[in-house]
């Protein structure tokens, strides 16, 4: 049954997978990541993951997706450029992506993953909750990285401002020194003229 | 906890102040951003000297094994302060000659060195991971700075981009040594594998990925694309930042993952290194001679370096860790005072990027000629420069733990190197410059560029010391 | 307080380079203070060589004048210093004509004569330094220091091609040293320690023998330099100024030879038994093949440049035929005979091609060109010149009576006792070099004046003389009377000798 | 006596040296003057000496002298030493050396009269004075090769003495050059000697010359040769070189560019015949070697023969001498050949005055008929110069070995001296020197009778103003002219018949022909009638004879002749075509493998092929790899999963299990 | 139910298909920020796994803090894209190419 679930939320979200690579139109590819967002969260459900699978639709299709969807709007490409299939690298590329996955899939798909110590689950009762597990660790043995993680934000919000605020000069505050260490000579230009012509 | 936390003060002082300055600069409107810069040096050689303080006698720990704290860290920590401290004083020149000061720029400096800092004393694969991303995260930021130029902002997305799918390989081979040994702390992960319990080849597998997240952190060929369009596209006064510090922060990753963690792999990192290494000196030196752009060259000679610094680990001893931090080290200085030099030369919308630039500077200013003689002989590696004890170091180790032939490759790859190096020096001193234009750059740039030619050289004649200090780091 | 108590090897060292830093810094400004001032540097240094040679002990085989002390005490790198009686007659030589280059400069040179007269000093120390050098690292660091100041003379001061010429000098000559680097280190690795000593002492095995054997080769073949990689040097000799070209001949070349003498030898006998013959070969070659192409230059440097090679190749056979001589006669005095005749032909090739050189430059001087074709009866505008000329000349062709014959002499004797035929070959150069010397002297100073510019030659003047009659005593005295050269290095010959005939292997 | 005797010596050989290089220094200080007296007076000192020592030693009996001066070198535990050995053998030398050495140079003050190089030339002589009796009196094979080399030095400036007549500067070269050449067997000589005796002393050489008689080398694959035959023959490549045997003979015409005394004092009387000197000197080792002796014999036959032919053709008046020159150090050969070393000293002694007075005659003739040397612009000129035509009369006819002259004593003896040997190619040599007796006198009343009979040829106003040469040319003249005449008669007896030389010459008895001769001799007179029981006299007079009638009775005889024998006559004149062979082959060919090995070898191989090929190669892949760097992101992607690939299928193993 | 092979696989196939995105997509900028985020995804997704067959919370951890990462690596990456933007008025991927060889 799980199985069956895992399935099609697998092939779902490698199909959406390859249409965000496919698609032309970033708005389309955008909206294909969002699917298989929530095709993944769905398979963590699987794996008991609860909490990340929540944050992920949260965090991820809430406000991430949203940031690009935002973007593509703002920079309004028009798609007619954008346009245009896949050349003659295709065969190459595909080729690669094609060993590169038989050479991973040879190792992760060997059956060593199916060994007893990787069947070692310690499934939580129902009293206790992933997310407080979740909560328990993060805020204890993980209070260092925690931080980080505040610091990797912060830089975050700093940089995309900074890169992306429009150079138009906020503060209107004059500089009183300037105006207090003004001079006559800024202001008032003597110039000399002869009265009449000498002949 | 508190005990704890007194090994970490140097980050977190450093985290404060960068708030400090963030804050600070957000009020000022000074247009060259005075205060600011000047809180930056402040709080670097506060973190400097707490580093040197906290320094502990012995090995120590502390939070739940993610945070270390030995005498490499604390060197490396040091020399990056120290770097950044010169980095940015060269930087502040380059800004404001170019009406680029901008407080981000300090903030964000600040914030990277943070990283490297984490980095440097990670003993968690998370906490190397997410000093990696602030490190990152930032110079992305910086790289992108100047937003007029369309150089930079392309060499930002390609920087960004190709970073982004390291890492991502990096998570990738953390997941696979996650998944295999069940911790993600190196210690544990290296007890894990020391049990050999666990599959060799499993093991490697992930490691391949991890490694390809270093290699690329480096710049060794074939994950180095990203140098030379980075280096020429960024101001020149991140090119100078990217080049030095992250450097020193990239080789403690390589020795946390590789040494710490992974050691009982040795053999195939070794292996595989000296597949990145060959290849990378190769690269580096062959294409850096067909450059005609210097910040372009200096970017291949980077990667070539990188080869060189791999040598070092893939000696597999304490010694050769030593000999590749001596590098490192080393290397992180010369290139400071390259790029210093291309500062120096540049003016107001003019970078002094082409060699031609450098045509016939022992005429306008041989003082400045001879500092970037010694530097050049320096990076070619010929005695009495600290660039040939770094060479020797790492070559000695190698030698010494047999990779004979490997070594031979190595040197002839730095005959080839030579000539690019020569060929500035041959600029400077045998062609006739184009202009006379003086040089004009601030007495505290004249003053530090000079200190930091003249230290090449010193040090080249009395290395005793920093050799001292880098086996002290990886033996005490 | 004796000299023996003073550190007089580090004077040696370093007099001069902190005289060239003193001369960098004091720089164009004031030149005139510079030029007396670097010419005072160069005498005083050559005194102290002079005093190390009157307080050398000949009898002794072990270094002398040592001077120990850490310097990287990381991998006990040590400022080892010391000579031995064939260190010491490169030192004197080294010093000696330093005073000619500087001399010669004098009003030649006119652009940055600081700078110049800098490079100058300070590559002087390094010379010393390599010859003084015990430790292997130190000796390196010499070594290679030393292309640095060489590099930026030719490229500077050096004619129109220099570019070239030092670009290719540096490389080839870095290319080969860089082996013997890593030589060093595999050493290091054998003996435990950077000391050359040590490293006279490790066993090792037949084929290691000879990849250290390959390495060194590399390093000191190409220096000295042996055919085939040999083409640097006339290039590098052309377009460098006067000076250049004498340091680089009387010096540089000898410094391979030194380190076939100091390294080679001793420390991979059985592999330079193996090479023997590769050598012989090889010298030989440089010997006819050379002398046969210097016959056809048009340019003099170029034809004094070949005719170095090819009496360098007699260095080369002198110090690699005691094997085979000792295989044949079974007796050292062969052996000995032809690595002092080698070591007294470095010595006198050291002023002869001087002397050689300075001859061209003070035409080069006057005429600003060095093709033969552009002079033609020289002797009837500078007959004081041509006289010296004409001295150097036949000395550069072996006439018995200058230094040049001595040398030639006593390998060719040595080489017989070998193979009728190695000396047969060796014999040639009487022939080739009387015939290219005196043929180029035959259309240089020779003849009726042909052209103008020829007629109006001025003699050379107080200072030419006095550099051309210090080289002329030179070469006379120790053709009439070599002894004293010999008496020097006895016993360290015979020593190395002893050591280098008998295996090491593991 | 002789404890004064090392310093006679010293004396002797650095009086000239001290002369030639007060002149050679300070020559404008001192002046012209000057110059030549510092010089004289030094030659002059070790003339006198010389003759001291002569006396001591040959008379007083005084025992050989046998010292090293001082040590040039020791290496590998052999000493080099500079020292002399005076015995007979070089006290002869020395005296004619010196003697000789000492009249051309008060020639010379006329005859250099008015050139420029007047110091310069009498510095010159000193200096060979000075290198010719370092030769002579060396007591070893180094200082001798010394020697031997000075000589060659000096010879080769004063060649080039007139340095901007193109052709003297082409003969010096030449000289120097084929001189080198034998130069270098000679050194390969020494070599052995050292190597098998281990010194280079001639006394312990000589001593144990004949333990290693039948000592025998490998030079050639697999045969070996005796070592004597090597070393001797080695040795003697050095005395053909230096004394112009065949085929090293071509230098000593050409030599004739030189100015006369030098052509007289180097090219006639002393240096030629230093070969021969050293192989009389080398007797105790060429004795052990019948090769090297019927080598020897061979070519000096040859040079004696094919060489005064050449002389019948030649007009220029020193080179008729020159050739005369050649074919009597072949002569002298012959007799070394022949193991009559003693006859050849005695006929090194007497031509070195008669062939001196020749050359100085020629010379006398050239300044005045101001440096014409063409004897077809000749004739008649012994109404004006009578002394000159008395002494070179006296010249020729002891040349031609008129009996009674001294000419006549030394050839004579040399031919029968030939005629007794035995060894392999004596009787091709002695019809070889029988048939040169009459050249000799044919080509030399050629050249007596063109200069000074017949019909004058010269223009008018040059004939008036001949006149007879100055005093310092006519008595250096007359002083050679009487040892030319009678000093044969004298030594006859007691140089080749007597112990002149004591043991300084080593003849095997099986080769000792001069004993066979000594052995019915009966004195002067008797010898010199017996000869008329033998060709060479009647062949000398034909040969004046035949002279006569060509060149004074039907002077258009000759034109007849070489009508007739056109072919023969162009041999001769192109020299037997040696010159045009060595341009050909050794010059041209030399500088053509040069080039080739410059060019091709060095240039386009070594420096294009290795040198800067590497360098263009890698400049090249350089360039090329650089696009690799093409500017696209997903290049970069690509290379980056390339290498994830590449890194994954090496190491990634053991997986399918 | 579903084993850890499966998950891995299907987070291999992920990884495959964003990296194929990255050097397949020549030009929109966009799609290669969105490739990133899918391939942290696929990322994730082994986390997950891991941390869900060894019973080991770490994993998840992890996956928390990419999470965060990510978003602010989104946050910076478009940006960059506007700087770009504005300076070249282009996301195409082919005309980064100002700087090469």
């Amino acid at each position: 049954m799980e199985l069956v679930v895992f399935y099609i939320f697998g092939a779902l979200l490698l199909a959406s997978a390859a249409m965000v690579v496919i698609m032309r139109n970033p708005v389309h590819a955008a909206l294909f990541l969002v699917l298989a967002f929530f095709c993944s969260a769905a398979i963590w459900l699987l794996l008991h993951a609860e909490f990340l699978a929540i944050a992920l639709v949260l965090v991820y299709v809430g406000a991430v997706m949203v940031l690009f969807l935002f973007v593509v709007m703002m920079l309004d490409i028009n798609v007619a450029t954008i346009r245009g299939g896949f050349a003659s690298y295709l065969p190459v590329g595909l080729a690669v992506a094609v060993l590169m996955m038989i050479a991973m899939g040879l190792v992760v798909g060997s059956d060593y993953f199916l060994s007893p110590e990787f069947q070692t689950f310690n499934t939580l009762g129902a009293d206790q909750s992933n997310t407080r597990e979740l909560g328990m660790t993060l805020y204890t043995q993980y209070l260092y990285q925690f931080e980080i993680a505040g610091a990797i934000l912060l830089v975050a919000i700093i940089a995309a401002i900074s890169l992306s605020m429009s150079k138009l000069k906020i503060t209107k505050s004059k500089d009183p020194s300037q105006q207090v260490f003004v001079k006559k000579a800024d202001r008032l230009r003597v110039i000399k003229m002869e009265a009449e012509k000498k002949s | 906890m508190s005990a704890e936390l007194a090994l970490a003060i140097p980050e977190i002082t450093l985290l404060l102040l960068a708030c400090l300055v963030l804050i600070v600069d957000a009020f000022s409107n000074d247009p060259d951003h005075k205060l600011s810069y000047w809180l930056t040096q402040a709080s670097l050689l506060l973190t400097l000297s707490l580093v040197l303080s906290v320094n502990p006698p012995v090995t120590q720990v502390i939070f739940d094994n993610s945070f270390i704290s030995d005498s490499m860290s604390t060197i490396l920590k040091a020399f990056i302060c120290g770097i950044t401290f010169v980095v940015f004083l060269y930087s502040f020149e380059y800004l404001k000659e170019n009406k680029l000061v901008k407080g981000e720029y300090f903030v964000l400096g600040l914030f990277a060195v943070l990283g490297m800092m984490i980095m440097a004393s990670a003993y968690s694969l998370l906490s190397v991971y997410l000093g990696l991303e602030l490190l990152s995260l930032s110079l992305y930021a910086m790289v992108a700075m100047n937003r007029e130029s369309p150089a930079a902002s392309e060499a930002a997305m390609k920087y960004f981009v190709l970073g982004a799918l390291a890492s991502g390989m990096l998570l990738y081979g953390i997941s696979m040594i996650y998944g295999l040994t069940g911790t993600i702390q190196l210690s544990a992960i290296a007890d894990a594998i020391a049990s050999d319990s666990i599959n060799k080849s499993f093991l490697v597998f992930g490691m391949i990925f991890m490694i390809i997240g270093i290699a690329f952190k480096l710049g060794a060929a074939p994950f180095h694309m990203w140098v030379p369009d980075v280096y020429q596209g960024a101001p020149t006064s991140v090119t100078l930042f990217i080049s030095t510090a992250p450097k020193l922060a990239a080789f403690a990753m390589a020795m946390r993952i590789l040494v710490d963690g992974l050691y009982p792999l040795v053999e195939d990192w070794q292996a595989i290194l000296t597949i990145l290494a060959v290849l990378s000196m190769a690269v580096g030196n062959i294409i850096a001679i067909s450059q005609s752009n210097i910040k372009r060259m200096l970017a291949y000679s980077t990667i070539a370096h990188v080869g060189y610094l791999f040598l070092g680990l893939i000696a597999g001893t304490q010694a050769g860790f030593a000999g590749a931090m001596f590098y490192i080290i080393s290397y992180a200085m010369m290139s400071m005072g390259a790029f210093g030099m291309i500062i120096l030369l540049g003016r107001f919308n003019f970078e002094a990027e082409n060699l031609e630039d450098f045509k016939g500077l022992s005429e306008r200013s041989p003082w400045f000629a001879f500092i970037m003689m010694c530097l050049m002989f320096s990076m070619a590696g010929i005695p009495p420069f600290l660039g040939f004890w770094s060479k020797w170091f790492v070559l000695k180790e190698l030698v010494a733990s047999g990779f004979v032939a490997l070594a031979a490759v190595a040197v002839v790859f730095s005959i080839i190197g030579a000539y690019y190096y020569l060929r500035i020096i041959k600029l400077m001193y045998f062609d006739k410059p184009e202009s006379m234009t003086a040089i004009k750059a601030s007495k505290q740039m004249r003053v530090v560029l000079t200190a930091n030619g003249l230290l090449i050289l010193l040090l080249g004649l009395l290395p005793d010391s920093l050799m001292q200090i880098c086996i002290a780091a990886l033996t005490g | 307080m004796t000299i023996t108590q003073l550190p007089i090897l580090s004077m040696l060292i370093w007099t001069p380079i902190i005289g060239g830093i003193w001369a960098l810094i004091a720089g164009d400004r004031q030149e005139q203070t510079v030029k007396y001032f670097s010419l005072a540097v160069s005498v005083i240094t050559f005194v102290f060589s002079v005093m190390l040679y009157l307080e050398f002990d000949t009898s002794v085989v072990e270094m002398q004048f040592v001077e120990q002390a850490s310097w990287i005490s990381a991998f006990d790198i040590q400022y080892y210093l010391g000579i031995d009686g064939i260190a010491l007659p490169l030192i004197l030589l080294t010093s000696f004509t330093t005073i000619l280059v500087v001399l010669a400069a004098w009003e030649v040179i006119e652009k940055h004569i600081s700078y110049y007269m800098a490079a100058f000093l300070i590559l002087t120390g390094l010379m010393n330094g390599v010859f003084a050098a015990l430790d292997a690292i130190l000796f390196y660091v010499f070594w290679e220091a030393m292309l640095i100041p060489m590099f930026i003379i030719i490229g500077i001061w050096g004619g129109p091609n220099r570019v070239y010429a030092t670009i290719k000098f540096f490389l080839y000559t870095f290319l080969g040293s860089v082996f013997m680097l890593v030589a060093f280190l595999y050493l290091y690795v054998k003996a435990g320690s950077f000391e050359i000593e040590m490293m006279h002492s490790v066993p090792l095995s037949l084929l290691a023998q000879q990849f250290i054997f390959v390495a060194f080769f590399l390093a000191f073949a190409v220096k000295i330099p042996m055919w085939p990689v040999h083409t640097w040097l006339p290039d590098a000799h052309v377009e460098a100024p006067t000076g250049g070209s004498v340091i680089l001949a009387a010096i540089m070349l000898k410094m391979g030879g030194y380190g076939f003498l100091r390294f080679s030898l001793p420390i991979t006998p059985d592999a330079s038994l193996y090479f023997d013959d590769f050598m012989i070969v090889l010298s030989l070659i440089a010997v006819v093949y050379i002398g046969f192409v210097a016959l056809v230059q048009e340019d003099m440097k170029k034809l004094i440049a070949y005719s170095s090679i090819s009496h360098m190749g007699f260095v080369t056979l002198g110090f690699f035929i005691p094997f085979s001589i000792y295989a044949n006669t079974g007796q050292l005095s062969g052996a000995i005979m032809g690595v002092e005749g080698a070591m007294m032909q470095m010595i006198s090739h050291g002023f002869i091609s001087a002397a050689m050189f300075l001859c061209v430059g003070v035409m080069y001087d006057r005429l600003h060109s060095r093709q033969i074709k552009d002079y033609g009866g020289v002797v009837n505008s500078m007959p004081y010149f041509a006289a010296f000329m004409m001295l150097f000349a036949m000395a550069n062709s072996g006439l018995p009576g200058t230094s040049g014959f001595v040398g030639e002499f006593l390998v060719i004797l040595a080489s017989f006792q070998s193979s009728f035929w190695i000396a047969f070959f060796a014999a040639l150069t009487l022939i080739l070099g009387a015939a290219y010397t005196l043929w180029m002297y035959k259309r240089v100073v020779f003849g009726d004046v042909t052209r103008e510019e020829v007629a109006e030659l001025k003699d050379i003047n107080g200072r030419e003389a006095l550099i051309l009659f210090l080289l002329a005593v030179m070469v006379l005295a120790f053709g009439i009377y070599p002894a004293p050269v010999f008496d020097v290095m006895h016993v360290t010959v015979e020593n190395l000798i002893n050591h280098s005939l008998q295996s090491k292997l593991l | 006596m002789d404890v004064y005797m090392e310093q006679i010596y010293l004396a002797i050989v650095l009086a000239p040296l001290i002369g030639s290089i007060i002149a050679g220094l300070f020559g404008k200080i001192i002046g012209r003057s000057g110059a030549h007296w510092v010089t004289i007076i030094g030659v002059a000192v070790s003339s006198i000496l010389s003759l001291i020592a002569y006396k001591y030693h040959m008379f007083d009996g005084g025992a050989d002298y046998n010292q090293s001066v001082y040590t040039w070198l020791t290496t590998g535990g052999l000493t080099f030493e500079i020292g002399f050995l005076i015995d007979p053998l070089s006290v002869t030398m020395m005296v004619v050396v010196t003697f000789v050495s000492w009249m051309i140079h008060i020639y010379t003050i006329g005859y250099m009269h008015d050139d420029p190089g007047y110091q310069r030339f009498f510095s010159y002589i000193s200096l060979f004075t000075f290198a010719m009796l370092m030769l002579v009196m060396s007591n070893n094979f180094m200082q001798l090769f010394f020697g031997w080399e000075a000589v060659g030095l000096v010879s080769y400036l004063l060649i080039g003495f007139w340095y901007k007549k193109d052709t003297a500067i082409f003969a010096n070269l030449k000289a120097f050059l084929v001189n080198r050449v034998g130069d270098f067997g000679f050194l390969l000589g020494i070599a052995a000697v050292l190597m098998y005796f281990n010194t280079m002393d001639y006394a312990e050489v000589f001593a144990n010359a004949d333990s290693m008689a039948d000592t025998t080398i490998v030079i050639f694959g697999q045969e070996t040769w005796s070592l004597m035959t090597v070393i001797c023959i080695c040795l003697f490549i050095g005395a053909m070189g230096k004394s112009a045997q065949v085929p090293l003979h071509v230098w000593l015409p050409d030599s004739m560019e030189g100015p006369t005394p030098i052509s007289a004092l180097i090219h006639a009387a002393t240096m030629v015949t230093a070969g021969i000197f050293m192989v009389s000197r080398m007797s105790p080792l060429f004795e052990l070697s019948e090769t090297a002796l019927s080598f020897i014999l061979i070519i000096g036959s040859i040079t004696a023969l094919f060489m005064g032919l050449l002389g019948l053709v030649q007009n220029d008046i020193k080179r008729v001498v020159a050739y005369s020159t050649l074919s009597q150090l072949g002569y002298m050969t012959v007799a070394l050949g022949a193991s009559a070393y003693a006859a050849a000293m005695f006929h090194l002694v007497t031509h070195a005055f008669f062939k001196a007075l020749l050359f100085l005659a020629a010379g006398s003739v050239i300044i005045i008929m101001h440096h014409e040397q063409d004897m077809r612009k000749m004739g008649g000129l012994y109404k004006k110069m009578p002394i000159t035509w008395l002494t070179c009369f006296i010249g020729t006819i002891a040349l031609i070995g008129f009996p009674g002259t001294s000419g006549f004593f030394s050839k004579d003896a040399i031919i029968e001296a030939v005629h007794h040997s035995t060894i392999y190619g004596s009787n091709f040599a002695y019809y070889a020197v029988l048939s040169g007796v009459f050249i000799t006198a044919l080509y030399s009343f050629r050249l007596f009778f063109m200069t000074f009979h017949g019909e004058e040829r010269m223009d008018k106003e040059t004939w008036m103003h001949l006149h007879e040469a100055p005093s310092v040319v006519t008595v250096p003249l007359s002083v050679l002219a009487i040892p030319s005449l009678i000093l044969g008669a004298f030594l006859l007896g007691p140089m080749l018949f007597g112990d002149y030389f004591g043991s300084t010459i080593y003849v095997l008895p099986e080769h000792d022909v001069l004993a066979q001769l000594g052995s019915h001799y009966e004195g002067v007179l008797l010898f010199t009638l017996y000869a008329f029981k033998h060709p060479p006299v009647y062949l000398a007079f034909a040969g004046i004879f035949v002279a006569w009638l060509c060149y004074i009775k039907f002077p258009q005889l000759p034109e007849m002749l070489v009508s007739r024998i056109r072919f023969i006559h162009r041999i001769l004149e192109n020299k037997y075509g040696f010159d045009d062979f060595n341009q050909a082959v050794f010059a041209r060919g030399t500088r053509g493998i040069g080039q080739f090995l410059w060019k091709f070898g060095d240039i386009n191989i070594i420096d294009g092929l290795f040198v800067n090929g590497t360098a263009r190669s890698v400049g090249i892949i350089s360039g090329l790899i650089r696009h690799i760097q093409s500017g696209y992101l997903y290049h970069y992607a690509f290379a980056i999963i390339m290498g994830l690939l590449v890194l994954i299928a090496v190491f990634v193993h053991g997986i399918l299990n | 139910m579903i084993t850890l092979t499966n998950v891995l696989l299907l987070a291999a196939m992920l990884f495959c298909i964003s990296v194929a995105g990255i050097f397949l997509n020549r030009k929109n900028v966009i799609i290669l920020l969105m490739c990133i985020e899918l391939m942290l995804l696929s990322v994730n997704m082994n986390f997950i796994a891991f941390s869900y067959f060894l019973g080991d919370i770490h994993g998840q951890i992890f996956v928390f803090f990419i999470l965060t990462v990510a978003a602010a690596e989104a946050a910076i990456g478009l940006a960059i894209l506007i700087v770009m933007f504005r300076n070249t008025d282009t996301i195409n991927v082919e005309s980064l190419d100002s700087m090469k060889g």
